[in-house]
């Protein structure tokens, strides 16, 4: 973006709140900060609705932080919890109907692509699991196939949060949940691998209990998604309201999925690997 | 509008308050006594500690109209943040109170601004207060119990049913069976219900909250009243 | 004037009254030849019939230039969200489709009229399932009345056209910036060749400018930055209890403001044919150049008969009709659907509205022969059961 | 079925045109025909308005041949070419919508179930490449995922042929189709693969260029939907009207493409699809 | 001409009016302004709409984020002009950064929001506001939801198409409009105090 | 689960015992398909329909249900309910505002597939601008499907008129399907008194083979045959089976006239039939209507309600019939468009006698206030 | 009612892992001057999570 769009106008500068002023000054727009410059720089979501310890919104806290470009991102949202936090962000972010943000996205993308041709806009989706792999799977398949080059974040708390807990096709197979009162009676969907067959060139899958991995992976697949094709990352964000667990114990419950059925995983295209190299120099991401 | 005995009743706090509960409790209650009374949640999405509203309606005679109750007899103050921080479907928090309303406020002394209190003794309204959370602390060792003590300082405050029809009403919320709770709400039941090995216990708490925060209620003097300034 | 929004006019002029050429082609031609004039930056796809072969043209228009970008997306529904989106990024975008596919991609058009997007889409009419039927048939305007967006009912090939260009100048005022849709009965105007006037190749229409929007282009180079499109407008602690009510009065208000350019652009949300007739037929679309060949038939028996033809369906000229009709003493509205949505409209307007008659309706992919028109007027009048003038 | 379904009430055998009569003496209905037996039996597609040297009416003619019990056979269509044909097929058959194939049919085969738990009732989905993989990929694929006991066959021409000739996600990279006028940008979707990342039990992909490797992979893929889950078969049946070749090269275009390694026959299954296989091919 | 006789006044009008166009209230054409929903001439509306700012108890101005961010050229210049104009008629600023819900909630003494303007004008008990800077959609959300629920006579400075939903709406408006009604308040002013 | 005994729907609806019990109007409807004995049910959430859904859910694990699963959208949803209805089955589903906007492709095609489906729509706000609140714009792009569509004014009607929905679906001159509408949180989440049927009870199950068009089971002649076969010219069609399918789809509408009728006691209640204003509305508006109407009837005024519980089919004659009468008509709304104030207009001479309003949408209530402001000026 | 983390600046290290643990933003503030957290309290939710992270136990809800 042209930072002159935060850039008060001199002569009503006074009259902004506190809260713009501090954003101006201290906001991430334009600087190079990450996941850990976090508590350093103004956030750029201010508060949020969300219940206490839910994993959600930390997911969408860690990738917020993590956008390579805050200055110049799109976001592009689905009706789910994660609405409430991102429509409280300093970006544009949009939220038409239920499961088709990748179409909305991939329309945005080509058409910011023709009003600005020499300028990164990055686009990405930022749902939860009803909306990418329920409602929306076609959608979010199609622009992959297509090679849209958007990112695709899926925030993964395995249930229809919003709407009081229902199983989604990411539920866990056995849980019981509102309409799937016998328990659930099929896998998790496997969006990650079907991300890897439907041309996604880059991958990965992370817990909010790692925060520099998030943060590595929301950088490099956005990073790609601008030059080389989709990508698609999907953390795993525990909802402590619907799942019935402590706000405290969220973390907790993150680092035992990481042990198990969410491990870190990443796959990419031999082009993304030598991007990758090529702009990170071959520095690894460790999480302790 | 007409001559009927009619008692509107506005309940707002903040999801995870219970304030869906207890008025359910008081309209089962109310239903129980022989009263004719309906009960209306206002949900904006269900999220923990985003506002939460809900609506009374207790008449002699059969009440039809639904939806959030615009011009309420009583208003019950869940969280000091619906007043301090605006965290209210309705603002200001008072808005359409009629005349010679009563609100209470979950507070050990009420958070109303000077200009409030001069507008609401126009409205020749009486403020109550009960530290409804710190008495369910103390009493039933729970904050999720804050909606039970504000059934006692109603109570205290109006007796709008029978204290047996109240239990009554609780028994066969909490106890199980019958009664259906949405998402949220039917998770924060298991927190609560989950402290006590039985059902019968619980109430016997509740009764005993009840009754204790009936005692901490309060009337605040409003000014140019007797007593106030 | 500090004012500096005189810019382009000419070319505008130059489409709608300058100068036009002879050309002999199909209604699906004619949606080319006006998306060609039109400027459009995006255009997106997806095949049903009767409407895959203007969007085909498209395509190549595409091929040739025309058009900055353009692809078949996956379904109905995907379309009309990526049209959206495209129109959120601040450009002139274009679609199409038909009966199902309306069907399909249903809780998109109030989406686009609530987000105030100028999206301009044309609709060829056809049946709807059940039973499937690939033929003409309006029903489906009949289920868009309500979604907010503009409505304009295409008679011909040359109403097609020049309907889709006048689309985009009403669609795209600042006042109003609202979805226009384009109808046309399928086949009947589709794929009928005709005589058409078309203004030159080489002018078209200026570009789009989203600086002019009644909301924030989404594009992170236009403030505010901080936008959600759209809101969570739920009553809350933080969202006024009328601020939804308000914005939807707002969708409504913006499709009242289109009145006064549509009259500019188009002559008339409707047109009356011998005003001050007794015996008017009152009709939209296809259904109008049948009635004008009953009307010829009733004006050789020398009846006092005269024609309206409704242009705008959305807005609907309510107050227009009333004025047209006050002498009236019978008003057939002849539909090509089974639910005469048509006729209810207007006789919601009207009043004295039993001298609304609604017939005939044909559908299911029948044609309407004019006699049957005529026939209507006469049951009503009293004066036969013959099918005169056959 | 029932017995008597198709046997024709007393007094009216006279009086029936004689396709039905035909049907009745030598129809397929509980006999244990296949491909091979064609030509010596009744077909259940009686004719159709497809056009000349069409690959997807060959596909379906064979599919329907090699269905394993046509008497208990429920097809799930959808809009496209097949449709066409489908009216005109003696098994008890429906058109929704477009896309919508497998959604119908999971709510059909449950329904099934609840009121003839006892018997075996097939249902089957065959629908084109736009149905299955563009406008209907959700269902399909969801299907899948729940694990319903049908079986979907996709009948590939690559395009949206019948509505005149639109580039599919099932059409190769490069062809230049109506609204791909620059020549397709993506690859053929593989949704053999997805199929099996979808938890399919058995996935197939033949053609009618070898018929009996087609009717192999049907037969597997309905047997396997009955016991183990959810089963898919693609079948390339190109389209010489809309792909612009001569209807007699249909086949010999099929081995072309086979040889030019453009195209492959493919077969996943699953351990437990395998090992029912084996049981019951062996029993044979 | 219009046949509606519907008048566009301060409120409070109800629980929730009709838009204003939806009652046949029409925007003016270029050239001219609309005043209680009727057409004037520019400078009777600007005349108006000084008068009524300087005869106000507590004027206020509402800039929007087109005027409050330096975002394209020309915006410094208007934003100074504004400043002046609120300098000679003595009027509070307070800015409407952004359109979201805000949560938890707005401070109406610093802010305005459209979606609730009613509580910024409640909170400071503002009897004139005008509205410039803010895309139409919101202005005229805002407009609406303060005439419904608020005696505020609303004024909006519109640089497109004007407001029906605004007691006195400009249309086309600038610069020169800004330096104009400034000029009108002076001399008004001045004529007051002679 | 307890056992039901098969009762004559009458017997039910009519005469059997009745308790009160203080319930939702989500749990009305669980109440309703306990006692309908449903095959099947199909699930997807919405708000703030889900919890209806999830009550059905629980009586399905308890075996009132045989079959229950949550589909992957409500197209998909609409699109398995019709392939179970097409199986020959009692299948009930339920959704709202945006959910119906998503499925609607289907909803034409349950009414020409002649299915006897029962949907419950918790109608709710659409968007854009997104809101969950309730409003009943739904309805209006519904009323062309096809559909019967029945209109509650609250939980007693919404636990009724399901049930009697099954009864006019099912019968074989009816066969289409029955939406059946209440509006969202002001019926789906008050909490009111409902009088219930003995749970002990329950409707006689669907025998498909009574429909008037042939089940798809394999097991019922013709053995060939397609649902829904493309009916369009051709040499081997003619355009008018296409046409007098359609006109098939609306007799059946028109002769559920006379179920209707029998089951819900006509398709419009009147009260105060000698009034000079009509309150003329459906659902929820009905109610906040009474409360308007009592306070204006004590101040002398002679106003009615008539109360409108069958959208489609649409009770024209018997409104014509009132509002020839009368002096004013008032319909007040929950939507921004005025559908029934048009359908109203639509069917009466003098449509300058209707007060098209007042509408409330966005999620706001309706205060008896506002409607009472009409009457007083009407009655000037 | 006004429940909030608390930081104990005796035991913290200001290495940050709470400040990456919390779901919501601009609660914790980093000093890099003290190498500590400061909290903003009335925008904590005290939902406890970053208690279960922190190494040196040096936060608390109360």
């Amino acid at each position: 973006m042209s930072k002159k769009i935060i850039t008060p106008v001199a002569s009503l500068a006074h009259i902004l709140p506190e809260d713009y002023r501090d954003l101006v000054d201290r906001g991430p727009h334009g600087k190079s900060v990450g996941i850990k410059d976090l508590g350093s720089f103004k956030e750029i979501t201010e508060e949020h609705p969300h219940c206490a310890g839910c994993g959600v919104s930390l997911g969408v806290r860690l990738a917020l932080a993590a956008l390579p470009a805050p200055e110049d991102t799109l976001v592009v949202g689905t009706p789910g919890c994660s609405f409430f936090a991102l429509s409280q962000t300093a970006l544009n972010y949009s939220n038409t109907a239920f499961g088709n943000q990748n179409s909305v996205a991939s329309g945005l993308k080509r058409m910011l692509s023709i009003r600005y041709p020499d300028k990164d806009k990055d686009v990405v989706v930022m749902a939860g699991d009803g909306g990418i792999a329920d409602i929306g799977l076609d959608m979010t398949l199609h622009s992959w196939f297509r090679g849209e080059k958007i990112s695709t974040i899926m925030l993964d708390n395995e249930v229809y949060g919003n709407t009081g807990g229902q199983e989604s096709g990411m539920s866990p197979e056995g849980q019981v949940l509102h309409m799937a009162p016998k328990g659930k009676n099929f896998k998790k969907i496997p969006v990650f691998e079907m991300a890897r067959t439907a041309g996604c060139v880059y991958g990965a899958k992370v817990t909010i209990a790692s925060p520099k991995r998030l943060g590595m992976a929301v950088n490099r697949a956005i990073l790609l998604a601008r030059e080389l094709g989709p990508t698609y990352i999907q953390i795993y964000t525990p909802c402590p309201t619907n799942m019935k667990f402590s706000p405290a114990d969220t973390l907790r419950i993150a680092k035992e999925a990481g042990r198990a059925h969410y491990a870190f995983e990443e796959f990419m295209t031999e082009e993304a690997a030598g991007r990758i190299a090529a702009m990170e120099g071959g520095q690894e991401v460790q999480e302790d | 509008m007409n001559a009927m005995e009619k008692t509107f009743i506005r309940m707002s706090g903040l999801g995870g308050q219970g304030a869906v509960t207890a008025a359910h409790i008081l309209g089962s209650a109310a239903n129980k006594d022989g009263l004719e009374s309906t009960v209306n949640p206002f949900f904006g999405a269900e999220k923990r500690l985003a506002p939460a509203e809900s609506y009374v309606r207790i008449s002699s005679e059969k009440v039809y109209e639904k939806g959030e109750v615009l011009y309420p007899n009583i208003i019950m103050i869940f969280h000091p943040h619906v007043i301090t921080m605006g965290k209210c479907y309705t603002m200001p928090f008072f808005d359409g109170l009629q005349e010679g309303g009563s609100i209470l406020i979950n507070a050990d002394a009420p958070l109303v601004s000077d200009e409030d209190l001069r507008h609401l003794a126009d409205l020749k309204a009486k403020v109550y207060y009960v530290p409804a959370t710190d008495i369910a602390t103390k009493v039933a060792g729970s904050e999720l119990s804050t909606n039970i003590a504000m059934l006692g300082g109603l109570y205290a405050m109006r007796k709008l049913t029978s204290m047996e029809a109240l239990k009554e009403s609780m028994v066969e919320r909490f106890g199980g069976g019958k009664f259906v709770a949405s998402g949220t709400t039917a998770a924060l039941d298991d927190a609560v219900t989950g402290k006590f090995a039985k059902v019968s216990q619980m109430i016997e708490k509740n009764m005993e909250l009840i009754a204790a925060a009936g005692a901490a209620l309060t009337e605040f003097p409003l000014p140019g009243t007797k007593g106030g300034e | 004037m500090c004012s500096e929004k005189q810019k382009n006019r000419d070319t505008v002029a130059e489409l709608l009254h300058g100068l036009r050429n002879k050309a002999f082609i199909t209604g699906s031609e004619a949606v080319a030849e006006a998306v060609k004039r039109a400027n459009v930056d995006m255009a997106i796809a997806y095949p049903i019939t009767p409407q895959s072969e203007s969007m085909h043209l498209v395509g190549e228009l595409f091929a040739k230039g025309y058009i900055r970008d353009y692809y078949r997306a996956e379904n109905e529904f995907a379309v009309m969200a990526a049209v959206h989106g495209a129109a959120l990024g601040g450009g002139r975008v274009f679609t199409a489709t038909s009966g199902p596919g309306t069907l399909r991609a249903m809780e998109m058009f109030p989406v686009w009229a609530g987000a105030r997007q100028p999206i301009v889409c044309a609709f060829m009419c056809r049946g709807v399932s059940l039973p499937p039927s690939i033929q003409p048939e309006n029903i489906e305007m009949g289920m868009l009345l309500d979604t907010g967006m503009l409505m304009l009912h295409a008679e011909n090939g040359q109403d097609f056209f020049d309907m889709i260009l006048q689309a985009y100048l009403i669609a795209e005022q600042p006042d109003v910036h609202l979805p226009v849709g384009v109808f046309a009965d399928g086949f009947f105007v589709t794929h009928t060749r005709e005589e058409m006037l078309l203004p030159p190749e080489d002018c078209c229409l200026p570009p789009y400018d989203p600086g002019f929007a009644p909301v924030p282009v989404f594009d992170m180079e236009t403030p505010p930055m901080r936008i959600t499109r759209d809101p969570l407008l739920n009553k809350s602690n933080f969202i006024s209890g009328s601020a939804n009510a308000s914005w939807h009065q707002e969708v409504l208000a913006a499709a009242e403001r289109a009145r006064k350019h549509i009259a500019h652009f188009m002559g008339g949300l409707l047109e009356v044919e011998n005003p001050g007739a007794k015996i008017f037929i009152a009709a939209s679309g296809t259904a109008v150049s049948q009635s004008r060949e009953a009307l010829r038939m009733m004006q050789a028996e020398g009846m006092d008969a005269g024609l309206i033809k409704i242009k705008s369906i959305r807005p609907f000229p309510a107050s227009e009709l009333s004025k047209a009709l006050e002498a009236a003493d019978l008003v057939v509205v002849p539909e090509f659907n089974a639910g005469g949505w048509l006729a209810r409209e207007i006789r919601a307007s009207i009043d004295r509205n039993h001298r609304v008659i609604g017939a005939p309706r044909v559908f299911g992919g029948m044609t309407m022969p004019p006699w049957l028109i005529v026939e209507e007027v006469k049951k009503a009048l009293g004066a036969g059961q013959n099918r005169g003038g056959c | 079925m029932k017995t008597g379904m198709l046997k024709i009430s007393p007094g009216f055998e006279e009086i029936m045109p004689p396709e039905y009569r035909e049907l009745v003496d030598n129809g397929p209905y509980g006999k244990d025909y296949g491909i091979g037996d064609l030509g010596s039996y009744k077909e259940l597609l009686e004719e159709h308005p497809l056009c000349a040297g069409c690959g997807l009416a060959l596909s379906l003619r064979l599919t329907l041949a090699s269905l394993p019990m046509p008497e208990d056979t429920v097809i799930v269509g959808s809009t496209g070419c097949s449709a066409l044909a489908f009216p005109q097929v003696a098994l008890h058959n429906i058109h929704s919508l477009f896309g919508n194939q497998n959604a119908v049919a999971s709510g059909l085969k449950r329904a099934l179930k609840l009121r003839f738990p006892e018997k075996e009732k097939d249902v089957v989905v065959i629908a084109g490449d736009g149905a299955t993989a563009d406008i209907g990929l959700d269902m399909v694929m969801q299907s899948w995922l729940r694990r319903e006991k049908i079986t979907t066959i996709m009948l590939d021409n690559e395009a949206y042929a019948n509505t005149g000739g639109q580039e599919s996600g099932m059409s190769m990279q490069g062809a230049v189709l109506n609204m791909a006028p620059t020549g397709k940008k993506f690859p053929k979707l593989s949704l053999p693969e997805i199929a099996h990342t979808c938890g399919c039990a058995y996935v197939a992909a033949a053609s009618p260029a070898k018929p009996k490797q087609l009717a192999k992979v049907v037969r597997r893929a309905i047997l396997v939907a009955r016991e183990i889950g959810p089963t898919y078969v693609q079948l390339y049946s190109p389209c010489p009207t809309n792909y612009k070749f001569n209807p007699k090269e249909t086949v010999s275009l099929i081995k072309q493409r086979e040889k030019d390694g453009l195209y492959q026959s493919k077969e996943y299954i699953s351990q437990e699809a395998q090992a029912f296989l084996e049981s019951i091919e062996v029993k044979k | 001409m219009r046949e509606s006789s519907y008048k566009v006044l301060p409120g409070p009008e109800g629980y929730l009016p009709p838009a204003a166009a939806t009652m046949g209230v029409m925007l003016p054409d270029p050239g001219q302004a609309i005043m209680e929903g009727e057409s004037v001439d520019r400078d009777t509306a600007l005349r108006a709409a000084a008068l009524k700012l300087i005869e106000a108890r507590n004027p206020v101005f509402f800039p929007g984020p087109l005027i409050l961010w330096d975002w394209k050229p020309g915006v410094a210049e208007k934003a100074t002009a504004l400043k002046e104009l609120a300098e000679a008629v003595g009027a509070k600023m307070i800015p409407m950064p952004d359109y979201r819900p805000k949560y938890p909630m707005i401070n109406p003494a610093i802010e305005v929001n459209p979606n609730h303007p009613n509580l910024t004008i409640w909170h400071n008990k503002i009897d004139v506001c005008l509205f410039i800077g803010v895309h139409c959609h919101y202005a005229n959300l805002a407009l609406k939801i303060i005439r419904g629920g608020t005696d505020c006579y609303t004024i909006a400075v519109c640089a497109e198409a004007g407001h029906e939903e605004a007691m006195i709406s400009l249309r086309d408006a600038g610069l020169c409009e800004l330096q104009r009604l400034r000029e009108l308040v002076i001399e008004l002013k001045g004529g007051k105090n002679q | 689960m307890i056992d039901q005994k098969i009762v004559d729907p009458d017997y039910l609806l009519f005469e059997a015992p009745r308790t009160s019990e203080y319930i939702t109007g989500s749990e009305a409807v669980r109440e309703a398909i306990k006692r309908a004995n449903v095959d099947m049910a199909i699930a997807y959430p919405i708000t703030p329909q889900s919890e209806s859904m999830h009550l059905v859910g629980d009586i399905y694990a308890q075996g009132y249900v045989k079959e229950y699963f949550r589909g992957e959208n409500e197209f998909a949803v609409m699109s398995s309910v019709a392939g179970a209805s097409m199986a020959g089955v009692r299948v009930f589903t339920a959704t709202g505002g945006p959910g119906t906007m998503r499925a609607f492709e289907v909803f034409p095609t349950w009414a020409g597939a002649r299915l006897p489906i029962v949907c419950a729509f918790m109608t709710r706000g659409i968007n854009s601008p997104l809101t969950i609140q309730p409003d009943t714009i739904e309805m209006a792009y519904l009323l062309e499907t096809g559909i019967l569509m029945l209109h509650a004014e609250n939980s007693q009607d919404l636990h009724d008129m399901l049930l009697m929905a099954f009864m006019v679906a099912e019968k074989t001159d009816v066969h289409i399907p029955v939406g059946v509408f209440a509006d969202g949180f002001f019926v789906t989440h008050t909490r009111d008194k409902v009088n219930m049927l003995p749970e002990d009870c329950k409707l006689p199950s669907y025998d498909p083979y009574t429909s008037p068009v042939p089940v798809m089971d394999m097991e019922n002649v013709p053995v060939r045959q397609m649902r829904d076969p493309f009916v369009m010219k051709s040499n081997f069609i003619s355009y008018a089976a296409h046409a007098s399918w359609q006109q098939e789809i609306d007799a059946a509408a028109e002769r559920s006239r006379k179920y209707l009728n029998h089951y819900l006691g006509g398709l419009i209640d009147v009260e105060h039939e000698d009034a000079d204003i009509f309150i003329v509305t459906s659902g929820t508006a009905v109610s906040q209507s009474r409360e308007a109407i009592a306070t204006a009837r004590e101040e002398g005024i002679n106003v009615g309600l008539v109360k409108i519980k069958s959208i489609r089919p649409f009770p024209g004659e018997e409104i014509r019939a009132l509002a020839s009468r009368s002096k004013g008509i008032i319909v007040p709304e929950f939507n921004r468009v005025g559908w029934l104030a048009k359908e109203i207009c639509s069917v009466i001479d003098e449509p300058r006698k209707v007060v098209r309003g007042p509408r409330v949408f966005g999620g706001m209530t309706m205060p008896p206030e506002l409607i009472l402001a009409e009457i007083r000026r009407i009655n000037q | 009612m006004y429940l909030s983390v608390r930081v104990d600046t005796e035991k913290c290290i200001g290495c940050k892992i709470c400040i990456t643990s919390c779901p919501e933003p601009n609660v914790f503030i980093f000093l890099p001057e003290q190498k500590l957290v400061e909290v903003n309290e009335s925008r904590c939710k005290a939902c406890g999570l970053c208690t279960t992270t922190c190494p040196k136990d040096a936060l608390s809800i109360s």
